[in-house]
């Protein structure tokens, strides 16, 4: 395992050299945005080499991290640079987007409930992305947002059964699961929601 | 149960609060941190932000800026977040916790700052959010480091004499929290200043120069 | 735990090395073209933690990426491909 | 999985981050990609994770057509 | 300790009327008497009070009173012994009371003062290779360890030397008239203090007064040793006096080159430091 | 205009331009970096972990069987067993849909593991909740920063 680290460490060094410096070397700020994801698979890399049960526990939270920070890193820049009016340029269609959403965001978002958890809800927001992407979206940004809200709560409770009253951690394990699952999945999809345009 | 290993650097244990594996702990050091974020918080939660005075040039007259109340909301939101992130990571016990808390305290600042419509205050905000991006990766790097060489990411073993940190790890953690808090990259810090919003401004600095303390503790401390 | 090298991890290495190298300096030198090497690296990674056996955190960071992909996507329609 | 399935699973993966690289050209490099998922869902099936070589074989389309919007985009 | 602290307030004034007192002989003028700045907070205290009405108001009050809880609760630390991360803690957290007095005015010139300081932040940056040096030699950061170490191993000013230097540098940058002390340089008014009058400035005055005794003090028993009192006060005063022969004869730095100066002094320090650890390791 | 320490004024003016941020960042990141290398040698792998994964590919929970007894005591190597009075019992529990997807299939390890249930599941939620915490929080004030930018155009 010695070996199989340090190998690994000496990869993921060289690949911050020589992202970062890649990075030193840029100008342009969207570029930056997109080195800076590029930074984010890194820091993963470096959890992962871990290679036990509570590096994968360690992950999950690690890229919920990345992407939020994407998230909102991302729409600063769109204010910044005012690029507030969506795309107008003709739109864009392939058959696949006709057929395919439903049966596979459908397929996403079954698989994502089963999972539970962080992983179910990333997985089935992937699906509602896409079903929003090729079908378009109806605004139910506020009623989202607040069941989301709620499903954080929610979390919050089961964290505290799980502190204080260890004896129903079967409840706890139940709510954290499912609070979670909707909470990720509800803010995640909303992306999709906030791509703006009607040419969709 | 607990004992404090190290109580030359951040004085004697007060108390302690566990959450499973994750224990945090009141040392004399960590408990005067908390105070003044708390301090801080609180002020940001009960002041009205001061009104901008902007002097026209080329006469007497002056007018002061109001403030919109959505940004108010919005802002005080962010600061007492913020708040929040950073009595977590004064106290956490645990490192990997404690750089949850230190990204937490880095994503609320661009948050604090992000709201404003000055263009020259969003650049400086966005040039301050790619770096706390950056930072993720030796934030996260250091913990992972700590917990692949010494097999333990709790503070109460890894100030133990036994367990030795490597140095790249301490460097990472120091160089993750820089990022996130912008310790010394003061010059976007300056540019977010100029913005409108005392109390909650204040509170980037105060997140940012408590998580620093708290990170110079743990290094030197490990 | 698999004590010795698999062959995942060292194909994992090594395409994360190329895809860091490839996004770093794509070619050309485009928003698209950087956004797509991105997902050479995620391969690597995705490889490294198959020899690590962590499914788990390796289905959960292809479903982020999609969805990063699809952040980055948006603010790159809405700059105007460069 | 014997040696000669994975050095050959693994050319592939390989031979699709190589070519994803030096591809100019979006749509090409797309295509290079999807070489790469094709070398390396291999793997996946190898070490038993059929639910998870399902999911990854369904969500990588799902970002490549994400993709496509940008690329069709910069052809029109 | 009250009386402690009435004496450290004390003692501080009177060094900061010596500290004027020193810069106008140099630069050849008369200069104040040298209790000017105790007369100074006593006018203070006495003059009508009021709160601007731009000011974010409940901040406006509170740093004052950070100011003085934060300067006090310094100089207890230095008297029971405790630790001197805390006792850097607060000297940092003392840039907040200053970005706080600039910033919760609403005076434009109050604002300046506040950057200029959010700028000059990179003056506590050597304070962390003091700390980081000087746990190297005593492996405590706890004033009575040291002081029990120093006595041991004699003063770390002689093992410590660059540690010292950071640590004048960092006294240096706080001193009024330093080449660092550009947030309250008179292009902008009083800086950051401009808005703060009555009261306020009397408050103002009494923990900044506390805060150059808590700092020179601090000096001494870091690098030199427990003294007696009046040979630690005479050594204060050395101290001071040669802060004032430099911030005479120096030009005040451009704000970005104040931060260049000291990172620049981190850098070598956290050099040293480094090279230190593998030549003895 | 020339001003007297020619190099500190050249510093000074990179340091503040804060479109240099980033750059610079990297710098201090690519040093560290290079000290790591350097100390690569001086690193090694610690083979008593917390949560080690013991792998069975016979069982049809792999790669995440850790044994142990439904509602029973599971062998957890967790930090603080003292901590958590009932270590185990999420790792070794199976919902009456995992249970039967664990006996009709080989393949679904990591699909039964994930629904509520399993190793990640009992640190994610109960020995290292708080990070869960944290990290939910996170994506609520991301989110809320993105939703408040968003919105204000409209």
């Amino acid at each position: 395992m010695d070996q199989v680290y340090v190998l690994g460490l000496l990869v993921v060094f060289a690949g911050v050299l020589i992202g970062f410096y890649a990075l030193m070397r840029e100008r342009d700020d969207l570029h930056r945005i997109l080195l800076t994801d590029l930074a984010e698979i890194l820091a993963l890399a470096l959890i992962a080499l871990v290679a036990t049960d509570l590096a994968e526990a360690l992950i999950l939270p690690g890229l919920v991290v990345g992407i939020s920070e994407l998230l909102a890193v991302s729409e600063v820049y769109l204010a910044k640079e005012d690029l507030r009016t969506p795309p107008t340029a003709p739109p864009f269609r392939i058959e696949v987007m006709e057929s395919a959403p439903g049966i596979m965001a459908l397929i996403l978002v079954a698989y994502g409930i089963i999972l539970s958890g962080f992983t179910g809800g990333a997985v089935a927001a992937v699906g509602a992305i896409f079903y929003f992407l090729c079908r378009g979206q109806n605004e139910q940004f506020a009623i989202i947002e607040t069941v989301s809200g709620y499903a954080w709560v929610f979390w919050i409770g089961a964290f505290f059964i799980f502190m204080l009253l260890p004896a129903y951690w079967f409840f706890a394990v139940m709510i954290a699961g499912g609070a979670i699952l909707v909470k990720v999945m509800a803010k995640m999809s909303l992306i999709g929601t906030m791509r703006g345009g009607e040419h969709v | 149960m607990f004992n404090l290993p190290v109580t030359n650097i951040g004085g004697s244990e007060l108390f302690v609060l566990e959450f499973g594996d994750i224990v945090n702990y009141f040392s004399v050091y960590t408990a005067a941190l908390f105070a003044f974020a708390l301090i801080f918080t609180a002020l940001a939660i009960v002041s009205r932000p001061e009104k901008m005075v902007d002097i026209a040039f080329g006469g007497d007259a002056y007018y002061t800026k109001e403030i919109d109340p959505g940004l108010l909301r919005f802002q005080r939101f962010m600061a007492i977040a913020c708040g929040l992130a950073t009595l977590g990571a004064v106290v956490s016990g645990d490192v990997f916790n404690f750089t949850l808390f230190v990204s937490m305290v880095g994503i609320t600042n661009i948050g604090i700052v992000a709201a404003y419509k000055n263009k020259h205050v969003l650049n400086a905000a966005f040039q301050y959010g790619i770096v706390a991006m950056l930072a993720t990766v030796p934030l996260f790097g250091g913990a992972a480091i700590v917990l692949a060489t010494t097999g333990t990411l709790s503070l109460w073993e890894l100030y133990t004499a036994a367990v030795a940190v490597p140095l790249i790890a301490k460097i990472f953690l120091v160089l993750g929290v820089m990022g996130e808090g912008m310790a010394p990259f003061y010059i976007a810090k300056a540019e977010i200043t100029r913005a409108q919003g005392a109390p909650f401004i204040l509170m980037v600095h105060v997140s940012s120069l408590l998580v620093f303390l708290r990170v110079v503790e743990i290094v030197i401390s490990m | 735990m698999s004590m010795a090298m698999s062959p995942e991890f060292l194909l994992g290495c090594a395409v994360l090395l190329i895809g860091i190298t490839g996004t770093a300096f794509p070619r050309p030198r485009s928003y698209v073209s950087r956004l797509i090497s991105l997902e050479i690296p995620a391969f690597g990674l995705l490889l490294i933690m198959l020899s690590f056996d962590e499914t788990l955190a390796l289905l959960t960071f292809i479903a982020v990426t999609a969805i990063a992909t699809f952040v980055l996507v948006r603010v790159i329609e809405r700059r105007g491909s460069v | 999985m014997n040696d000669l399935l994975a050095i050959l699973y693994g050319a592939v993966a390989l031979i699709g981050a190589v070519s994803a690289v030096v591809q100019t050209d979006s749509l090409n490099k797309l295509i290079s990609i999807a070489i790469i998922a094709g070398g390396v869902i291999p793997f996946l099936v190898d070490r038993g994770y059929l639910d998870v070589a399902i999911a990854v074989g369904l969500i990588i389309p799902v970002t490549t057509i994400i993709i496509l919007l940008v690329c069709m985009r910069d052809a029109v | 300790m009250i009386e402690y602290l009435i004496f450290a307030l004390f003692i501080g004034l009177l060094f900061h009327g010596i500290h004027r007192k020193v810069i106008a002989r140099v630069q050849g003028r008369p200069g104040p008497p040298i209790w000017q700045e105790i007369l100074h907070t006593l006018k203070f205290s006495f003059k009508e009070t009021w709160i601007p009405k731009t000011a974010s108001q409940t901040l406006f009050v509170a740093v004052v009173l950070v100011a003085i809880g934060i300067w006090s609760a310094a100089l207890f630390i230095l008297l029971s012994g405790g630790s001197i991360l805390l006792l850097f803690g607060i000297y940092l957290l003392h840039k907040i009371v200053e970005h706080g007095l600039g910033l919760s005015s609403g005076s434009p010139y109050g604002k300046f003062g506040a950057i200029r300081s959010v700028i000059s932040a990179a003056s506590e940056l050597p304070l962390f290779a003091t700390v980081g040096l000087i746990y190297f030699f005593t492996h405590s950061l706890m004033l009575s360890d040291i002081i029990a170490y120093q006595q041991v191993h004699g003063p770390l000013l002689i093992a410590a030397f660059p540690a010292a230097i950071a640590m004048y540098l960092v006294i240096l940058s706080k001193l009024h008239y330093s080449p660092f002390a550009i947030i309250e340089a008179k292009e902008i008014v009083s800086g950051n203090m401009t808005e703060h009058f009555g009261i306020w400035r009397a408050g103002l005055e009494v923990g900044y007064a506390i805060k150059t005794y808590v700092l020179l003090y601090a000096f001494v028993l870091i690098f030199i040793g427990q003294l007696p009192l009046l040979a630690a006060l005479l050594l204060m005063l050395l101290i001071l006096v040669s802060l004032s022969f430099i911030c005479a004869v120096s030009p005040m730095l451009s704000p970005y080159d104040t931060v260049t100066v000291q990172s620049l002094v981190t850098g070598a320090i956290a050099v040293y430091i480094i090279v230190l650890g593998v030549i003895l390791a | 205009m020339t001003r007297p320490g020619l190099v500190i004024s050249r510093i000074s003016r990179v340091l503040s331009d804060y479109e240099n941020l980033s750059a610079l960042y990297a710098l201090l990141v690519v040093g560290g970096v290079i000290i790591g290398i350097v100390t690569l040698p001086f690193i090694g792998y610690d083979d008593d972990q917390l949560y080690p994964k013991t792998l069975d590919p016979s069982s049809s929970l792999h790669p995440y069987d850790r044994g142990g007894e439904p509602f029973g005591t599971t062998d957890v190597a967790a930090q603080y067993p003292e901590n958590s009075p009932y270590l185990g019992y999420v790792t070794a529990y199976l919902t009456p849909f995992s249970a039967f997807l664990a006996d009709s299939t080989m393949h679904l390890g990591t699909t039964i593991v994930s629904h509520p249930g399993g190793i990640t599941d009992e640190i994610l939620y109960n020995t290292r909740g708080l990070d869960t915490v944290v990290e939910t929080s996170i994506l609520f004030v991301a989110f809320a920063i993105a939703a408040y930018l968003f919105r204000r155009e409209e």
